[in-house]
């Protein structure tokens, strides 16, 4: 249904695509670093896709990620989510401890538990909000 | 004066405007976000301090470990933990309500979804 | 006690909702399609049964309270469960296990069923949150959940009407909802807090040292008004028949059961706790007048069977505002009364209203529809739906052996005491009205000229007459044995007019 | 005529609400003296200033809010996401018609 664009929007969408990517990645690891965080980095990622899917039509992003892998992430990330929370009492603390070792400040890695919320929650956000689009963009939808 | 606070109130009522006098659904999702925007530029007001700095531990401040000069310096980072939430929210909320707008207009074929009046009682 | 019961009662749907899909996808490769309906059943019983298990510890006194991340009360979130708060949530666990188990047969012509299990469980997770959260924003996202999945069910059956209404519901809803939000900031901006015992503790000191500003009744204003669009309080009533009306039946029930409880329960809890000291009693009282007298009036000429059972919906909404109002404009023995009334009321009115919601639902599965004018005659084809449906008419309408009587005549009395007969005059001549309306209805529907095309019309299938018959049964007992619903509700009363005990546990939890 | 009284209405809620904020709450950019404050005398921005760096690990204060303070509500915010995406998926799913 959608056609996509000429060929200039094409090329620099295609070189664009990684730097996107890869900032989207940035923000999400780098959330308890600096401003950012797994919503605002998921955000920037789905961004990514729906640029290749202005450009290149339905196909080209289907062709990054697809309805059924995006539905299945979403899934994942949702599952990390509460899995991480339920940790909290695994340990025999309280639901949604921060249990994981704090590690020093300013490091990538520490903060205990945040950066794999974080994780999750990108993942989560990223493919949901290509779920949503992709559903409206649908050609089908109603009676067949 | 609040000018911050003032206009967010104003942006707020625009919104409310929008949301009850416009017909078509368009309009009244775009009611929504300006009034939801304004509560939000409202909340984020509330936390700020004159010249603050961003509620961050971070360059030669994390050298130091200068938490408690963080403490002093920076803004309320409560509000801005709370309009990320409502953020999100508010955005799912418009992914329902562009959602209904596009399917009332492709199995319709309008976008007024008061078109159609029945006899209310 | 099961350990960690508050959290699990909240976290148990989410994650079904998260594995509903899932169940869906194995279940159908299997080839056993109904053990996906059957997991959501079984999920509706667990989360009830872990509700259940809290009631020996919150009767016994006690107020729990759940630290969420091991953080003391101000600073982090805390779930707080007193009486009031158990009362809604087995309110809710009973209602959706028995919609629940209603689903089965009732939505099995319709597609997208993972989706509408999902959100099923959807609406109960938010639900359940709002009611056993002590913190305001938690409660506000929690609102959240439970009206965006409201809004997609009621738009669930995709038709012109369906689909308007849910527009109607979303866009009345969500300036609801920014309302509260409003409020919610308000009061962050005013007192630095998110916490409902720490923010009613800082605005019980201001209120001690000076006289309360003008920001305070508006909050309450815009806190009253969001509520108000989820209960559909009268001048905010205008998506409630239509959603009711096009959703399906048993999503009508789960509404009318589960979500408008919610309502009334988050208004009882932050008017008290936060504006305790404004005149709380006689704003329920005029509202509830107001609400009772619209609804019952346009239910009286309402053509459509389900129409008809919204506008009576609203029309209870009042009843329940009315008691409350009763109570807590009075004091010494009228105010127990009316709470108890108000909330033996609202746990009857989720009895009887379900089970007039299934009914309808029955009547739809079987004949299509559920205009007035198309049905008639239809008693002798469906005994059983005709009885349980008469069992719950005469129930609302407060005729004597039945429980809504009870609870009427408890608010009746509560206001005579409360020195308003006015009001409580216009509460009996309402029920009269009720009564007419639902006789109007039965006589249409089960009585009279049966049309030719109603002849092949059968019973309703046992699946689904085994919930309505569990809610009859209810409504008969606590009818004959008013003393039984009293004594579950006491907890909950002395819960609501006990509010510096809430207060002092939650905060001592620190 | 309808319509202006309801407009009437709409503008008298605006003025009350901006006549609320400069009114009553304290004037843009203090923070946290104005706050009646939590139970120390100190709002939960200001103690949570204080204390999150070291009690949650974080640098960013922001995220240590989100994920540890008021994590259960960031978990109720990633399932208001699903709930919209299933909305979504509700109702633009395909059926086929019964034959």
């Amino acid at each position: 249904m959608m056609a996509g664009m000429t060929v200039i929007v094409r090329t620099i969408s295609r070189l664009l695509f990684p730097f996107l990517f890869l900032f989207g990645v940035y923000i999400v690891v780098h959330g308890h670093l600096t401003p950012g965080g797994g919503f605002q980095g998921g955000v920037a990622l789905a961004a990514a896709v729906l640029m290749l899917l202005l450009a290149y039509g339905m196909e080209g992003a289907q062709a990054k990620v697809n309805a059924l892998q995006a539905e299945l992430a979403e899934s994942l990330g949702g599952l990390i989510l509460v899995w991480m929370g339920l940790m909290g009492i695994i340990v025999g603390l309280a639901f949604f401890k921060n249990v994981l070792p704090f590690g020093s400040l300013g490091q990538v890695l520490s903060a205990g538990s945040l950066p794999v919320f974080n994780f999750g929650v990108g993942i989560k956000v990223a493919t949901g909000l290509l779920t949503i689009f992709y559903a409206m963009l649908r050609i089908g939808g109603g009676e067949e | 004066m609040s000018l911050n606070y003032i206009i967010a109130m104003m942006l707020f009522t625009l919104g409310i405007y929008c949301l009850l006098f416009k017909r078509n659904l368009m309009k009244m999702v775009i009611g929504l976000q300006v009034m939801t925007n304004g509560l939000h530029l409202f909340l984020i007001s509330l936390g700020y301090r004159e010249g603050g700095i961003a509620p961050i531990l971070a360059g030669e401040m994390l050298e130091r470990g200068a938490a408690a000069e963080l403490a002093a310096a920076a803004v309320d980072p409560v509000p801005q933990a709370l309009v990320l939430t409502s953020i999100v929210i508010n955005v799912c909320t418009m992914a329902l309500a562009l959602s209904l707008a596009v399917y009332t207009y492709r199995h319709y074929g309008t976008l007024n979804p008061f078109r159609i009046r029945r006899l209310k009682g | 006690m099961i350990p960690h019961a508050p959290i699990l009662t909240i976290v148990l749907p989410i994650f079904a909702a998260f594995l509903t899909p899932v169940v869906g996808i194995v279940a159908k490769r299997f080839g056993v399609e109904r053990a996906r309906d059957w997991f959501v059943v079984g999920v509706a019983i667990l989360m009830f049964i872990i509700v259940a298990s809290m009631v020996p510890a919150v009767w016994g006194g006690e107020v729990l309270v759940y630290k969420l991340g091991g953080w003391s009360p101000p600073w982090g979130i805390v779930l707080a469960v007193d009486g009031l708060n158990l009362l809604v949530a087995l309110i809710i666990a009973g209602v959706v296990s028995l919609v629940a188990i209603y689903s089965v047969v009732y939505m099995e012509r319709d597609s997208g069923l993972e989706k509408y299990y999902t959100l099923l469980m959807l609406v109960t997770a938010g639900s359940m949150g709002v009611t056993l959260t002590g913190d305001i924003f938690n409660l506000y996202v929690f609102f959240e959940i439970m009206s965006i999945s409201s809004y997609a069910l009621v738009a669930f059956r995709r038709n012109w009407d369906s689909v308007e209404a849910g527009v109607k519901y979303l866009v009345i809803g969500s300036l609801g909802t920014s309302l509260l939000l409003l409020s919610i900031v308000f009061l962050y901006g005013l007192i630095g807090s998110l916490n409902i015992a720490d923010l009613a503790w800082k605005l019980g000191e201001i209120k001690a040292t000076q006289s309360l500003p003008m920001i305070v009744p508006l909050m309450l204003a815009l806190l009253v008004t969001g509520f108000g669009i989820k209960i559909a309080m009268v001048p905010l009533h205008a998506w409630l028949p239509d959603a009711y009306q096009a959703a399906p039946s048993a999503v009508s029930a789960l509404l009318s059961g589960a979500t408008t409880t919610v309502g009334i329960y988050a208004m009882l809890r932050v008017s008290y706790l936060l504006f305790g000291a404004l005149a709380i009693g006689m704003m329920f009282i005029v509202l509830g007048l107001i609400t009772m007298v619209a609804g019952g009036l346009m239910a009286l000429v309402q053509r459509d069977l389900k129409r008809l059972l919204a506008y009576s919906c609203i029309s209870q909404m009042g009843y329940i505002l009315l008691g409350v109002g009763f109570g807590s404009s009075a004091s010494g023995s009228a105010q127990v009364m009316g709470i108890q009334g108000g909330l033996f009321h609202l746990l009857n009115n989720a009895i009887y209203k379900v089970l007039l919601f299934m009914c309808a639902g029955a009547i739809v599965y079987r004949v299509g529809t559920s205009n007035l004018d198309e049905l008639g005659g239809l008693g002798k084809n469906m005994p059983i739906t005709a009885t349980l449906f008469v069992v719950g008419a005469l129930a609302i309408s407060g005729i004597p052996p039945l429980n809504g009587f009870a609870s009427k005549w408890t608010i009746y009395v509560a206001g005579m005491e409360a020195g308003q007969p006015i009001c409580t005059a216009i509460a009996v001549v309402m029920s009269a009205l009720t009564l007419a309306y639902f006789l109007k209805a039965i006589n249409l529907m089960f009585l009279g000229q049966r049309p030719e095309h109603l002849r092949e019309v059968k019973e309703a299938p046992p699946l689904m007459l085994f919930p309505m018959l569990m809610l009859a049964a209810f409504c008969v007992v606590f009818g004959i044995l008013p003393g039984l619903g009293i004594d579950l509700v006491r907890p909950a009363q002395s819960a609501v007019m006990n509010q510096l005990g809430y207060i002092g546990s939650v905060m001592g939890a620190g | 005529m309808n319509r202006i009284v309801a407009l009437g209405m709409v503008l008298i809620v605006g003025a009350l609400l901006v006549f609320t904020v400069n009114e009553y709450l304290l004037p843009f950019g203090t923070f946290p003296e104005r706050r009646i404050g939590s139970f120390e005398n100190e709002s939960i921005g200001q103690r949570i200033l204080r204390d999150a760096p070291e009690t949650t690990g974080s640098a960013n204060v922001v995220t240590s809010i989100v994920w540890d303070y008021r994590g259960y509500d960031t978990l109720g915010e990633a399932t208001i996401l699903f709930t919209a995406v299933c909305g979504v998926a509700m109702l633009f799913r395909v059926t086929r018609r019964r034959s």
